[in-house]
């Protein structure tokens, strides 16, 4: 009897039930694509539904007035029009191109800065420490400074968003290397990696997981700097979703704050996705989600 | 020098980088940009190059930086930057707005001392604003203190902010600028003080035109035509209303995505009034009322206008002269 | 489970396995580790398993053991506790010191902190790492590692053992000891012992039955029952012979693997 | 001959050069307390000491007007009286005091949000890409929605700061438990841990390396955070950093904005030491720091 | 290097060690893992190290590779290049695959890519994983992770091999193919070897001479010399005798550090 009921246990998942299913969960037959993309959509969509219900249910609620609190029929016909306008692709055009270049120039320097900290003991003890501080130092406080050096240029946004995302990215790097296990670390060197093949081939890949994730918060700290830096200067009338933020809450435009908020949190969506595919090649690689393991 | 434009002294070809915000009380900038104006009057041999700021600091940090040599601002930056450079770096050489600002309150407040145990608020603390209304409150014999104690808790705050704490009732008033007094209006607030029935021929500085000393030096001939193509400005203001009310909806869409309220622009025009003059007085008592209410350490003004380039263009308008202070 | 005869099977074995199937990974990429694979071990039954590296060893133990699913057949375990598995890596977690590692199994059966520190004592003695309790896992040397992973599995009390390799990185004399340490525990607690090794003669020491494997896809090719009495020496010639019998097999096996 | 030149290079350090002696730094014999102190603190004395004299060289080279530019002769006894005054250490209080609770309560937050997505595919696939969106929103997109909620209280703050920093660390936990061997997560469900157990003495454990990298970013996040919500509610009596690196800013006190970033920036070497001794103390369990491995 | 003989020794030697300690820690918790050890290599050679577990075998190959420093005591090793080591654990590369492990090192050392190709299938024969070069290492069982592993440290071409236990996770008949292999490898190119194994048969198999360490203190307490002449079979009787003797001496050393 007793050995039936953990023949059950092990061979049906139907039986088990709680954080045991969870674990086990997965362990199942392949599914077939579109079943994993249901599997992948379903919540998204349920959870989307379910905030739109929820903010829906406060503005029905009268909790507060509909200027303050617009519900979801004003907030998606203004979104609708937003994403007609002109200014919306133009805007959405300059802040992508500005994050993008943004980001990846502070990705260079994060990883120069991260790998030379990393790799040189003097160095770490002068700037190791520095920066996380720098990456404490809020954005309108380099305004100055970056007005200073590079007048009211797409420089000193880029100079910003770079002084806001490369510490994080660095930072990601450090951990990366100081976690590195040993034992790879001297099978590298015993395979004759020195020096600076030693972190090409051994150091960065195993630190890659670390450094993903480094950029993936500095991804969040160079949008939110782009977003302020946005604000220093419109250059020649150019329009941003930076600028048109402030102006939205300027203006009180409260829907079209929200429909903002919206396009912000679409994009952190898209960004989200690219790291997440970044992030499940390595672990596939590195067989972490191997169901087998 | 009207049409046949400004240069430097060889004839070379010169850049005028000027800043504004895109902004009702920045009316003449916005006007005179969208319109050509200035254009008109700088001439072939000046390239203007325009840069929209969103508040002050940044204009005078870009000004200090030499990334632009003139801008449309408030006079509080005006002073700031006159007196951290010791009174080297820029020059008022212009007027642009007057008026634009009042006391709104909610609708149960009707007197000063009904403003007692309120939470009233003003843009920042120390600025043109703040100090008015500190010095008002004074005068009608109650306290405020500088972090928001008193009779009456000045709350300094983001203008954006104060029409959503307005609204939620965590304020009960406002000292501000337009266009946030009629939004405060639009939203059941009622003017108590319109701040232009405090001074002298009801005018005070709201904004002016300041250029950096540097380049005043080196191009007077372009600051002349910079001032001319204020004046014109202003004069199409006065003269097409309407026309200038739909630029200025236009050209802050251009830069937010959408185009600002014309009914609200037309209810905030009646309140300011366009004028070429500086004021230099008002900006002076503004100062003093600040020593007198603890604000700030007095200022040395002299030197900061330079009004010689307006009366010219004011002259060859055919219109009054201003003081030099 | 196959329909056929599930009772009776059950009733009698401690371990139960029909037709078990193991692919690992899909498409062209496929390999099958294990193909329909019977098994049954008695309770009180020492079995070894042996056979050619990769043939399937571990993954069988895993399946057992229940951290995997099989891709057919059933699997069953009488009793009501999953067995212990001592995987082929000592797989110590890095950031408890090693009397932690191996008190963390009795933690978490809710043994109190006294009972807890005497066990604890009394494995590390039974694996001869009474010193290094206080040591942590990266100060070890391999062979040290594998005990103490052998005294965090004997930790966990199960009625169940499955042993992958558990002796593979110990000198010889180091392994007798331990020989006579499982054994006596084996005997006391009445364990039902799976057993993998690359040792034969390991495991004509040890076993009441030897298993041998078939290389990709596992199955078994052959079995020995060991009669001789316990405790046996391993350089003992019955041990010797049998050794030698299964050997004989198992390189048959490679060599038909290998063509 | 050939033999003794590797005896050299085995034995003596001295005559190694380059990227090898870097990795065979630190194999030598312990050294004493005082002198390791030394050997953290002469590079970054070097390194402050070097930035001031560059700054120093840029300000008499006359390349900006003292007033856009002031010297280390203009900002230090402005920095001196700067923390002679009670407001700065007022401001200091009040801001450290928010930093520290609305930390804390992002590090809450941060952790059972994460450990939720994590642990729960459902949640996951609801949850765990807006983690990363919401991180890239900006705080000043959360003022009107956090003076809807709380008025001018201390809480708008708070809900700014958490908002700000609980992503970060979520994102933190989610790449630690991602990345935990699987062997070690299948060691602990041998040894009987299940569930909540599982979570509590494996992988918890196993992912605290990155939980405390995601808690060193978040740290950045939620300061940052709090510089921009200081300036949403200046609530009477209280004066804080962020009000007052703003107000330096608008009255163009340059010499004063300079002196508010050192002060950000030595808080920020003190939050990046205890990061720091936190991340040692784990590498030291590990056996990372070993010299030996 | 002791002052008085270094010329000499090191001459003849392929590696020399004289007097080397080896402490670990520090304070109470000092673990002396050897103590002042003498031990010369000529070049083609094949020594292998036995000795109980714990008892600093690791240690040592780690010195003699140049991945640690010794406490005191000084290492020679001739030639240019470092020694290979071929590490207890496999220590692979989890982001490479098997292949590109294998190339990593021959990548290193700048040979084209056709040359490594061909290397590499020829490595991966070599330990009977041909069909295994796009797997990646959390794809193969532990005994193919350890073959992978002597295929990468092969693939290094240094005169002086190193190999700690290289064979351990290892089936006997696929450990016979690999003695074989090695023994071809090493007749070869003239490499010297030191090699540490539990099993002592395995040393007598391959060794010309085995050097027997006490535990903690590592110390040397023996030396054989294996004079049977090459190829030797392991179960052949010269082998056994050796393989007896040997045994005896670590059992007595075990015993003596027992008490
Ligand atoms: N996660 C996996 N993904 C793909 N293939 C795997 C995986 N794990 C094991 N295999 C394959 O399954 C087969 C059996 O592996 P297993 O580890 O069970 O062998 P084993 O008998 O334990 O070998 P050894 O004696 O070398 O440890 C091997 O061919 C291996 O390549
Ligand atoms: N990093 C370390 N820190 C402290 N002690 C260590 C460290 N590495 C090894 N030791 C100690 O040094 C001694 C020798 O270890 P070593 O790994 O060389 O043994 P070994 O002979 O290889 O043993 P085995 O056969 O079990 O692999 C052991 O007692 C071990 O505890
Ligand atoms: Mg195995
Ligand atoms: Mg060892």
């Amino acid at each position: 009897m007793a050995s039936d009921t953990i023949a059950a246990k092990t061979t049906e998942t139907g039986a088990i039930s709680g954080l045991d299913a969870l674990e086990i969960a997965g362990r199942e037959k392949e599914p077939s694509r579109a079943r994993k993309l249901w599997f992948q959509t379903w919540p998204k969509l349920t959870a989307i539904a379910l905030a739109i219900l929820i903010w829906q249910a406060v503005v029905w609620s009268g909790w507060k007035d509909p200027w303050a609190l617009p519900g979801p029929e004003a907030v998606f016909p203004d979104l609708w029009e937003y994403v007609q306008t002109e200014a919306f692709w133009s805007g959405l055009g300059t802040t992508a191109r500005r994050a993008g270049v943004g980001f990846a120039t502070a990705v260079a320097a994060g990883l120069v800065l991260g790998l030379a900290v990393a790799s040189n003991k003097i160095l770490r003890a002068a700037l190791g420490s520095m920066i996380t501080a720098l990456q404490t130092m809020p954005s309108i406080a380099w305004f100055p400074l970056a007005i200073l050096l590079f007048q009211l240029s797409e420089q000193a946004i880029f100079f910003v968003v770079v002084l806001g995302a490369a510490p994080s990215v660095a930072n990601g790097v450090l951990h990366g290397v100081d976690y590195v296990p040993p034992l790879l670390r001297r099978a590298g060197t015993n395979i004759g990696a020195r020096g600076f093949n030693l972190y090409r081939y051994v150091i960065a890949p195993a630190a890659l997981p670390a450094i993903v994730a480094g950029l993936k918060q500095g991804w969040a700290f160079a949008w939110r700097s782009l977003m302020a830096g946005e604000l220093l200067v419109v250059i020649a009338t150019k329009t941003s979703i930076g600028a048109q933020l402030q102006y939205a809450r300027e203006l009180s435009e409260t829907e079209r704050l929200i429909s903002i908020m919206i396009t912000i949190l679409v994009l952190g969506l898209l960004a989200d996705a690219a790291f997440g595919a970044a992030d499940r090649a390595i672990r596939r690689r590195w067989g972490l989600l191997d169901r087998n393991n | 020098g009207s049409a046949g434009g400004a240069g430097d002294e060889t004839g070379g070809p010169v850049t005028l980088r000027l800043g504004y915000f895109p902004n009702i009380t920045h009316a003449s900038a916005v006007v005179g940009v969208e319109k050509n104006i200035f254009k008109d009057k700088l001439g072939t041999n000046v390239t203007l190059e325009t840069k929209t700021f969103n508040a002050g600091p940044a204009a005078i940090e870009a000004l200090f930086s030499d990334a632009i040599d003139a801008t449309y601002i408030g006079p509080n930056p005006t002073v700031n930057a006159h007196s951290k450079s010791k009174g080297e770096a820029v020059r008022v050489i212009s007027g642009s707005a007057s008026g634009g600002v009042a006391l709104v309150v909610k609708p149960d407040i009707n007197s000063a001392a009904d403003l007692k145990g309120k939470k009233i608020a003003t843009p920042q603390l120390g600025n043109t604003q703040d100090v008015a209304f500190r010095y008002w409150l004074k005068e009608q014999g109650l306290t405020a203190t500088k972090e928001g104690g008193g009779d009456v808790s000045v709350v300094p705050q983001e203008n954006a902010q104060t029409v959503e704490t307005f609204h939620s009732g965590a304020i009960q008033g406002a000292w501000v600028p337009e266009p946030f007094v009629s939004r405060l209006v639009n939203d059941g607030g009622k003017v108590l003080i319109d701040e232009r029935d405090l001074w002298p021929d009801n005018k005070f500085v709201i904004t002016n035109l300041i250029v950096s000393t540097k380049f005043l030096k080196a191009h007077p001939d372009v600051v002349k035509a910079l001032v001319a193509g204020q004046v014109a400005s202003n004069d199409y203001l006065h003269e097409n209303e309407a026309e200038s009310q739909q630029a200025i909806s236009d050209h802050i869409g251009k830069i937010t995505g959408k185009p600002l309220d014309l009914d609200l622009i037309a209810q905030a025009w009646k309140t300011i009034e366009f004028t070429n003059d500086p004021i230099p007085s008002s900006l002076k008592t503004g100062l003093d009322h600040a020593v007198e209410v603890g604000l700030t350490e007095p200022v040395d003004l002299n030197g900061l206008y330079d009004l010689s380039y307006l009366n010219e263009a004011l002259k060859s308008a055919g219109e009054p002269e201003v003081a030099q202070p | 489970m196959t329909a056929a005869t599930p009772v009776k099977e059950s009733a009698t074995a401690a371990v139960a396995l029909s037709g078990v199937t193991k692919v690992y990974g899909r498409g062209s990429e496929a390999v099958l580790a294990l193909d329909g694979l019977d098994l049954t071990v008695r309770p009180g039954e020492f079995v070894c398993l042996v056979g050619a590296s990769g043939c399937g060893k571990s993954t069988l133990l895993n399946l057992v053991a229940g951290l995997d699913k099989p891709t057919g057949g059933a699997i069953e375990v009488a009793g009501d506790a999953r067995p212990g598995l001592m995987f082929q890596e000592s797989a110590l977690f890095p950031w408890l010191s090693v009397g932690a590692n191996v008190e963390l199994p009795l933690k978490l059966r809710g043994l109190n902190k006294q009972q807890r520190r005497d066990r604890v004592a009394e494995l590390l003695r039974t694996v001869h790492l009474g010193d290094f309790g206080k040591h942590r896992p990266h100060q070890l040397s391999g062979g040290m590692r594998q005990r103490v992973a052998l005294a965090r599995t004997l930790a966990l009390d199960t009625p169940v053992l499955l042993m992958d390799e558990p002796f593979g990185a110990l000198d010889a004399m180091t392994r007798d000891i331990l020989h006579d340490e499982l054994e006596r525990i084996y005997l006391e607690r009445e364990l039902t012992v799976l057993f993998v090794t690359h040792n034969v003669r390991e495991a004509a020491r040890l076993a009441d039955r030897i298993v041998v494997l078939s290389s990709r896809p596992g199955r078994i090719i052959h079995e020995t029952t060991v009669d001789a009495p316990r405790p046996r020496r391993i350089d003992a010639p019955e041990v010797a012979a049998i050794a030698a019998d299964v050997t004989d097999r198992l390189r048959k096996e490679v060599i038909r693997h290998g063509q």
